[in-house]
């Protein structure tokens, strides 16, 4: 089961390490905004598992948190790119 | 031992994105910059054993912070300008 | 092991998987569309996936657990819809490596017939 | 093995919080634009919170909130509650503190109609 949990959280820090490249490179802000998307959730799936790796319950609601709030950011953006805000 | 390498990588992610929307000339990419490290920071308090911290960081870190930002670098210019 | 334990490992083993391969698409995608596609679709399957398998290996946590499977479904798309749409309105529009532009991007014909209304009024 | 290497880590993470605030507080000296120095100022912020709170932690120790998790487990050693207590009031007072320098940012654009500090005559004296 040890050997599961640590596979899982190293792919997992693979593929933020992949999308924080394409933060550094991306050629538009739209890039960017995808990049930063794609780091949250991948860091709100990291947050319910590191949390079942640490046995307490209480420790769940930041990823709650995460995927309530997350999207917020992004959104503003966007609407930011639009012209409409 | 995956401890060890998970605070590692965070910590060089923190640094990489500070790095980065400090030098950055365009506004908006360093507004992102700051989303990131503040996503980071949360996930470092996580595992040092600060639940309620990182719950505030990422309510602020993650929503207010990037909103007040983009109001502020709407209602002035985007760039920074180098002359 | 028991039964639970072994559907929980299967899904946090397939969850885990699509996020490395969001990220890869994130990476290695040629257009921003694509890269929408492969940051949001894969990434939230993966999340879900992962979510769902830390409540079959600890069956206690399966209603918060069930709470971040809806807001990470409501929540990921409205914000991919948004970031799609404000990037094509800024002109930016999708590549087309082959075939004909107009078959491929048809909404594009939409929008110009809609700016030339705008322009005769 | 273990122990040399979390004491390894017990000092990477006190040089990354002190490296982060110094790259702030460089961007809040060296740069010309407002909205940039008040970005580097909230990095700052950032770096001191986690120096704050890695002072604090104890090596094995589990999170201070009395739950279900915590009262059944045979781990009964505690990190140190009041540095996050502190940190959690100054996440707050941070965030304050940066909506007003931006208040006054867009303020100043308004009346000058320039963000750089150079051109701004009323910050000399």
């Amino acid at each position: 089961m040890t050997t599961i949990i640590y596979i899982a959280l190293i792919l997992m820090a693979f593929g933020m390490l992949l999308s924080f490249i394409r933060f550094v490179k991306g050629p538009n802000t739209a890039d960017r905004t995808v990049a930063l998307d794609t780091l949250t959730t991948i860091g709100t799936a990291a947050l319910v598992l590191l949390g079942y790796m640490f046995h307490r319950y209480i420790y769940v609601d930041v990823a709650l948190i995460y995927a309530v709030l997350g999207f917020i950011g992004v959104i503003v953006i966007a609407r930011y790119l639009e012209g409409a805000l | 031992m995956i401890y060890f390498i998970l605070i590692l990588f965070l910590m060089i992610l923190m640094i990489a994105a500070a790095i980065y929307s400090v030098y950055q000339k365009d506004l908006m990419y360093a507004t992102i910059g700051t989303g990131i490290v503040s996503l980071a920071l949360s996930i470092l308090f996580y595992l040092l054993q600060a639940p309620d911290v990182a719950l505030t960081e990422a309510a602020i870190g993650a929503a207010l912070t990037t909103i007040i930002f983009v109001i502020a670098i709407r209602n002035t210019i985007r760039y920074e300008g180098d002359d | 092991m028991s039964a639970m334990e072994i559907i929980g490992a299967i899904l946090l083993l397939i969850g885990s998987a699509f996020l490395f391969l969001g990220g890869l698409g994130i990476y290695r995608m040629p257009d921003t569309y694509n890269r929408l596609q492969a940051g949001t679709k894969a990434t939230t399957l993966g999340a879900m996936s992962l979510i769902l398998g830390v409540g079959f290996l600890e069956p206690s946590w399966m209603i918060k657990t069930l709470i971040i499977i809806i807001f990470i479904a409501y929540s990921n798309p409205i914000s991919s819809h948004a970031l799609a749409r404000a990037n094509y309105k800024r002109k930016h529009f999708p590549l087309i490596l082959h075939g004909d532009v107009k078959e491929m991007d048809a909404y594009r014909e939409v929008t110009e017939k809609e700016e030339n209304k705008e322009e005769k009024k | 093995m273990d122990n040399a290497l979390f004491d390894l880590l017990d000092y990477a993470v006190y040089g990354t919080a002190i490296l982060v605030m110094l790259i702030g507080i460089y961007g809040a000296l060296a740069k010309k634009s407002l909205l940039k120095i008040v970005i580097g100022l909230s990095v700052s912020d950032s770096g001191l919170n986690m120096l704050i709170v890695a002072i604090g932690y104890l090596k094995g120790g589990t999170a201070p909130i009395f739950s279900p998790g915590y009262l059944d487990g045979t781990n009964k050693l505690m990190v140190d509650p009041v540095p996050q207590a502190l940190v959690l009031t100054a996440i707050v007072i941070g965030f304050g503190v940066t909506a007003v320098a931006l208040a006054l940012v867009i303020r100043l654009y308004r009346h000058h109609g320039t963000l750089n500090i150079d051109e701004i005559k009323n910050l000399k004296w």
